[in-house]
């Protein structure tokens, strides 16, 4: 986050100081730790795996010559007699978004050590996103009872249920293991392994509160894919 | 479970906090040995105590790459008994009888899927990089020892997954290494069923473990060198090593995003790939995909997939040249950029693939000269490797003949490149046997030639022991001159129009007038795949009987060889992290007593030397 | 690299009221954004207002919520480039798939 | 033997190979000329390195293999001979690709008198639909493919009626006359590849490749089929024959229309006193109208 104090180094800011850094000898990200490097460049990778995902749902629904359904239709609700469109994806953002500033503010009072907010924030972002996970559930079993399928869609071209599917699926799966994860590092975080350094389950390294830095932002890029897959599948 | 860990004291796990603890006196800074402090905090590792957590599940870098070795070279035997087949049916048609159309589909297929895939990059990767990446760079382990592991047991279960395809009715699938839909998934070629679906889960088994392992290298180069370890004193090994992995992070999302869809295709009958089939006179239920979409997905994975297995052996070759001819590599920093440069564009040229696949054909332009200016690098590469030798030392063993061997036929395999990369020149060639000659010259051989070199440069290192070089030099001598009489006279195959993937040619007037060269080919194919067992043999015998090979046997520089116990224990180092000074190439330094100047000899202990780069 | 941090010194946390603030624009953002549907505005204000709100959004996140305005530019640096491949990629193939729609338009509807 | 001398005996018998091969190109019979020639530019070229670097790395095996009392050069980095040599591996390569970027300008930009063949694959074989007297392909759908309609031709489409259609894997071609080739597939890729023409593009199914060729010499040519299409690719032939005008008139004078096999076919239908119909065809008809 913040620079770090390294002996005999002199941390320089800008392009002058990544030179710097990068021609220096042990590490390149200067105080960053080990697991939080793996977690940026494997959310590099998996960047690309969703960008290959939309980049493919671009091509697909250009070339196909069925019209594509009307996303804003498709996926309205009708409530209180009205017809909203996108009522749920709209929900759905705000519930996600909601999650993701309580996981900021989680990393931040992990930081500071207050072991009872942090706690209780992780909860509190591991139950907004179960609630994301239910609202795509009931938005899966909807399109699925209006006869969306993978393979054909009631609204035209086929493609449209399988990108549907495949892409809110990847990324829903995504959403699961995070919620997964959260209820594991809510629970470490109240018994206190990251005052004790308490080792993990399958790490040789003692527990600290970076790892709530680390599983942070996983549930932010999670976050952010869906930003893009609002925009993408739901928008255009 | 604590008492598995060796609590030493001052040992502490890596963390954020530990980093901004201890301090230093500031008069330290006037030595000129002085190397600023540590950075990291101790590694803690896990030392296993019984059989199966030293041997099997082990998290100890050096065993899992001596596990990824073993296991990529056992599936690699398993690709040269099937080009064996296909060699037999090309040559001598019918010879073989039970070789039908659909098995020669399905040998060839499952011929270039494993050795590209689980042989070339697990073996690069997987082993010499588990290997030789903690022991170049200075480091205890890996840093995710765990990950590193289950790394390890996610491509052993992607290589069960695919070995099982050759037992399920239909057999394994037969579409090409490309898989291109919709042929690789309809009726008509063989293994469409079961087949091309257990090779997607195999990917993207291999995919996700190759993940855990990458990360694992990737950090472990990036954030755990020892002191004075910088980026541009590594060894050449390490950097190709690294950008490989950096290559293929990027690249095989693709990879798994293609054999998922192509999968759902298949199973869901969606149409992402598909577009309106007609079949046996019937309309199939798929309409609307893109059968391009996949070849752009496979070949945005693909060419960077040629570079992960080149770049790794460029590396390693560099060390290798240099080491045995006594010489510094030249040019090093032009080395490291071009090793850069050449990953970093590889994701830029991967339409080169498919200059007559039907897709937009002004794309040819675009991807013609990104392809051609990689073309600049990669001489550069070659000019210096040959600059290395020039005015060095060279001792003419196993290992620089190996070295020589790559040289000559990657350049070789690099100019055939260049009339495939030049869009217009590829037209009359592509789709034929030039392709096939190309690609095993360049990707197939070449890396081979560097495989081979560095097993008979790190063996004593692994093992302790010499391989033996009599049978070295016959290994050597065969394999070469074998493998340059296979795919030379193949070019010329192209050049008369043979296409490739054709089972048999009938009586078609390609076929004739190449019979001879054909029956050549095949029985210099069965002598080199042959003589592969020699190396085999060799390693057996001399296991146990070898030479003994000591301390730093080829006096070479870098840290790999400096280990305090020789091969290295679990852990490297012994007590204390080494301290590097210097880059690994100060060999014949003019002024210094002996030709060669360890990466951790303090400068006082050299001074008379004339050393002009650290 | 900013004031609030070169105070703080020992602590690498940030005010909360930044985060509130990237939080609350986030919402506002998100509801601009879907009122672009709700609007439905149609062709290049559709997208470019899509495209806008959808960079700001990600942008945010990206920078405070994950830190990266925070980090070293070597970092930084190394997660944006790799982007460069994906854009060539987009870019491509948006001219392909423009081309297969036209050749099956072209060969299978309009002919002549 | 000294490696060295082997590793030179490699080279030289590498050059002899080339010299004297009996195996190279077939006579070409097409207007690309140009592609031979720039393999030609770049076999001398690319040839001149691999000989130039290889015999270098043989003279340094030769005579700097390991002495005990010499020391090898110490010397980390020459500036301007990397500058050099870069330079010069650039300007040959623009050398190269440039003549290939003006060749292939001319592969995708079909003359304007260039006659139109519809080259349909499918699992496996060829067969082929010229421009009737219209000079104009009428369009076609895959789901109209039936017995009636081999090509599937859209019923509907006034410039279909008059397409000559030769169910047969043969085509004949008149002599220095362009020809682009339309490519479609009926199910997996094909590629529709004539050596002697040294051109060829993959048949993709679901949408239409082309390319386009001059041939200039009359004659019977093999057609291959050149991307893997399943088990049956190896024996996936056709045939090419280039005439003389006059042969080539006589020729498709001779050959069928749609509308011809339309008549045919209803003629049959009468006496059979069965009704055609394609449900698929209708259908999908509407879909498309609404694009």
């Amino acid at each position: 986050m913040s620079d770090p104090k390294i002996e005999g180094f002199d941390l320089k800011p800008g392009f002058s100081g990544m030179a710097k850094d990068t021609a220096s000898d042990q590490t390149m990200f200067k105080g960053v730790h080990w697991g939080k490097a793996m977690m940026w460049i494997f959310l590099l990778s998996d960047t690309f795996i969703f960008s290959c995902f939309l980049i493919s749902y671009m091509k697909g629904r250009g070339s196909t010559m069925v019209e594509w359904p009307n996303a804003s239709e498709v996926f309205g609700l009708h409530v209180f007699g009205v017809d909203v469109p996108l009522l749920l994806i709209a929900i759905m953002t705000f519930v996600l978004i909601t999650s993701s500033g309580t996981m900021a503010l989680a990393v931040k009072y992990g930081y500071e050590r207050n072991k009872k907010m942090c706690g209780w924030l992780i909860l509190a972002t591991a139950i907004g996103g179960l609630t994301f996970v239910g609202m795509q559930a009931f938005e899966w079993s909807k399109l699925i009872h209006e006869g969306v399928r993978p393979w054909e869609n009631p609204f035209g071209a086929p493609q449209f249920g399988s990108f549907f599917f495949m892409i809110t699926g990847f990324h829903g799966t995504h959403v699961t293991f995070g919620v997964i994860f959260l209820f594991i590092y809510a629970y470490k975080t109240f018994a206190g392994h990251y005052d004790e350094g308490k080792r993990g389950w399958f790490t040789t390294m003692k527990g600290d509160y970076v790892e709530i830095e680390i599983l942070g932002l996983y549930w932010h890029f999670v976050d952010l894919v869906w930003v893009f897959i609002f925009a993408f599948f739901y928008l255009w | 479970m604590s008492d598995e860990y060796e609590n030493k004291t001052g040992y502490q796990a890596q963390s954020s906090e530990s980093i901004t603890s201890s301090s230093i006196g500031s008069g330290v800074a006037t030595d000129i040995d002085y190397v600023r402090p540590a950075e990291n905090a101790e590694q803690d590792l896990y030392h296993g105590h019984s059989f199966i957590t030293k041997w099997i599940f082990c998290q100890d870098a050096k065993v899992i790459g001596v596990q990824y070795f073993l296991l990529a070279t056992f599936t690699g035997v398993i690709g040269l008994v099937l080009s064996w087949l296909m060699r037999l049916q090309l040559g001598f048609p019918g010879a073989a009888g039970f070789m039908t159309a659909e098995h020669y589909y399905q040998f060839v297929t499952m011929h270039g899927m494993i050795m590209v895939v689980y042989f070339l990059t697990a073996l690069f990767l997987g082993g010499f990089g588990n290997y030789l990446i903690p022991l170049m760079v200075g480091a205890r382990d890996m840093v995710f020892p765990y990950l590193n592991m289950v790394s390890f047991w996610s491509f052993f279960v992607a290589v069960a997954v695919l070995l099982a395809s050759f037992f399920v009715p239909g057999g394994p699938t037969g579409s090409g290494w490309t898989l291109y839909p919709p042929q690789a998934i309809l009726e008509g070629t063989p293994g469409s069923g079961m087949g091309i679906i257990l090779m997607c889960v195999s990917l993207i088994l291999f995919v996700a473990g190759f993940t855990m392992g990458g990360l694992n290298y990737l950090i472990t180069i990036l954030q755990a060198r020892t002191r004075g370890m910088t980026l541009m004193r590594m060894p050449l090994t390490v950097w190709g090593i690294f950008t490989a992995t950096v290559l293929a992070m990027l690249a095989f999302p693709a990879l798994l995003v293609g054999s998922l869809m192509m999968m759902l295709d298949k199973l869901l009958a969606t149409s992402f790939f598909m577009p309106t089939i007609l079949k046996a006179g019937e309309i199939l239920e798929y309409g609307g995909g893109s059968p391009i979409l996949f070849q752009h997905l496979f070949w945005f994975f693909g060419h960077p997939e040629v570079y992960i297995v080149a770049l790794p052996a460029f590396g390693i070759v560099s060390d290798l040249i240099s080491v045995h001819s006594r010489k510094n590599i030249f040019g090093y920093r032009m080395m490291v950029w071009a090793i850069v440069g050449i990953g970093a564009l590889s994701f830029f040229v991967w339409a080169h693939h498919m200059y007559v696949s039907g897709m937009n054909p002004w794309f040819g332009f675009f991807f013609a000269t990104t392809t051609l200016i990689i073309a600049v690098p990669t001489a550069m590469k070659v000019y210096n490797w040959i600059l290395t030798l020039w005015r060095g030392n060279i001792r003419l063993n196993v290992v620089m003949l190996w070295c020589l061997g790559f040289i000559v036929t990657f350049v070789n395999g690099g100019i055939t490149g260049i009339f495939l990369g030049n869009v217009s020149v590829d037209v009359p060639l592509s789709d034929t046997y030039f392709v096939v000659a190309h690609f095993h010259m360049v990707m197939g051989i070449a890396p081979l030639m560097v495989i081979m070199g560095a097993v008979y440069h790190w063996f004593p290192l692994v093992a302790g022991r010499f391989l033996n070089e009599t049978l070295g030099k016959w290994h050597f001598w065969l394999t070469f001159l074998g493998a340059y009489s296979i795919y030379f006279p193949m070019h010329y195959l192209g050049f008369i129009g043979v296409p490739r993937r054709y089972f048999e040619m009938y009586d078609s007037p390609y076929m004739t007038s190449a019979v001879g060269m054909n029956e050549f080919i095949s029985t210099a194919a069965f002598i080199v795949g042959a003589a592969q067992f020699i190396l085999i043999f060799n390693i057996i015998k001399t296991l146990k009987t070898g030479k003994p090979a000591g301390h730093n046997p080829w006096q070479a520089n870098s840290l790999e060889w400096l280990t305090p116990s020789v091969p290295p224990e679990h852990g490297n180092w012994g007590e204390k992290l080494p301290v590097v000074h210097r880059w690994p190439y100060d060999f014949s330094v003019p002024g210094s007593r002996e030709d060669f100047i360890t990466q951790t000899t303090p400068p006082s202990d050299v001074k008379d030397s004339k050393v002009e780069k650290t | 690299m900013n004031n609030n941090n070169e105070k703080e010194q020992q602590s690498t946390t940030h005010k909360i009221g930044i985060y509130l603030w990237i939080w609350g624009l986030l919402f506002v953002l998100s509801f601009f954004s879907y009122m672009v549907d709700w609007y439905q505005f149609q062709g290049m204000l559709r997208w470019s207002l899509i495209l806008f709100f959808m960079f700001l959004k990600a942008g945010l996140i990206m920078a405070f919520f994950m830190h990266l305005f925070w980090e070293r530019y070597a970092l930084v640096n190394v997660l944006l480039w790799p982007m460069t491949a994906i854009a060539c990629f987009i870019f491509l193939m948006v001219s392909e798939f423009k081309y297969t729609v036209f050749t099956r338009f072209f060969y299978f509807v309009v002919g002549g | 033997m000294h490696p060295g001398i082997i590793f030179f005996l490699v080279i030289l018998g590498s050059v002899l190979f080339h010299i004297f091969t009996p195996w190279y190109w077939t006579d070409i019979a097409s207007n690309w000329g140009g592609m031979d020639d720039t393999i030609t530019l770049t076999f001398w070229i690319g040839g001149g390195v691999f000989v130039a670097v290889c015999l270098f790395m043989v003279y340094c095996v030769l005579k700097f293999s390991y002495k005990k009392d010499r020391k090898a050069e110490y010397k980390p980095e020459d500036k301007k001979l990397e500058k050099i040599l870069t330079w010069a591996t650039t300007l040959g390569v623009v050398a190269l690709l440039a003549p290939g970027l003006v060749i292939w300008n001319q592969y995708v930009s079909v003359p304007k008198n260039a006659v139109e063949v519809d080259v349909m694959a499918w699992q496996w074989g060829w067969q082929y639909r010229l421009a009737g007297e219209d000079g104009k392909l009428g369009t076609t759908q895959v789901v109209n493919i039936n017995d009636d309609n081999p090509f599937g031709i859209n019923l509907d489409d006034p410039f279909g009626q008059d397409d000559i259609m030769i169910q047969s894997d043969v085509i004949n071609l008149e002599n220095n006359k362009p020809v682009k080739i339309l490519l479609r597939s009926v199910d997996v890729l094909h590629n529709w590849y004539v050596p002697q023409f040294r051109s060829k593009m993959d048949a993709v199914p679901g949408i239409v490749t082309y390319y386009w060729f001059e041939p200039n010499k009359i004659g019977e040519y093999e057609v291959l089929c050149a991307e893997y299409c399943g088990v049956g690719h190896y024996a996936m032939r056709g045939g090419v024959e280039v005439q003389s005008k006059e042969d080539y008139d006589k020729w498709i004078s001779e050959q069928e229309t749609f509308s011809d096999l339309i008549a045919k076919q209803e003629k049959l239908e009468l006496e059979n006193k069965k009704i055609v119909k394609n449900n698929n065809f209708l259908l999908n008809k509407d879909i498309y109208k609404e694009e």
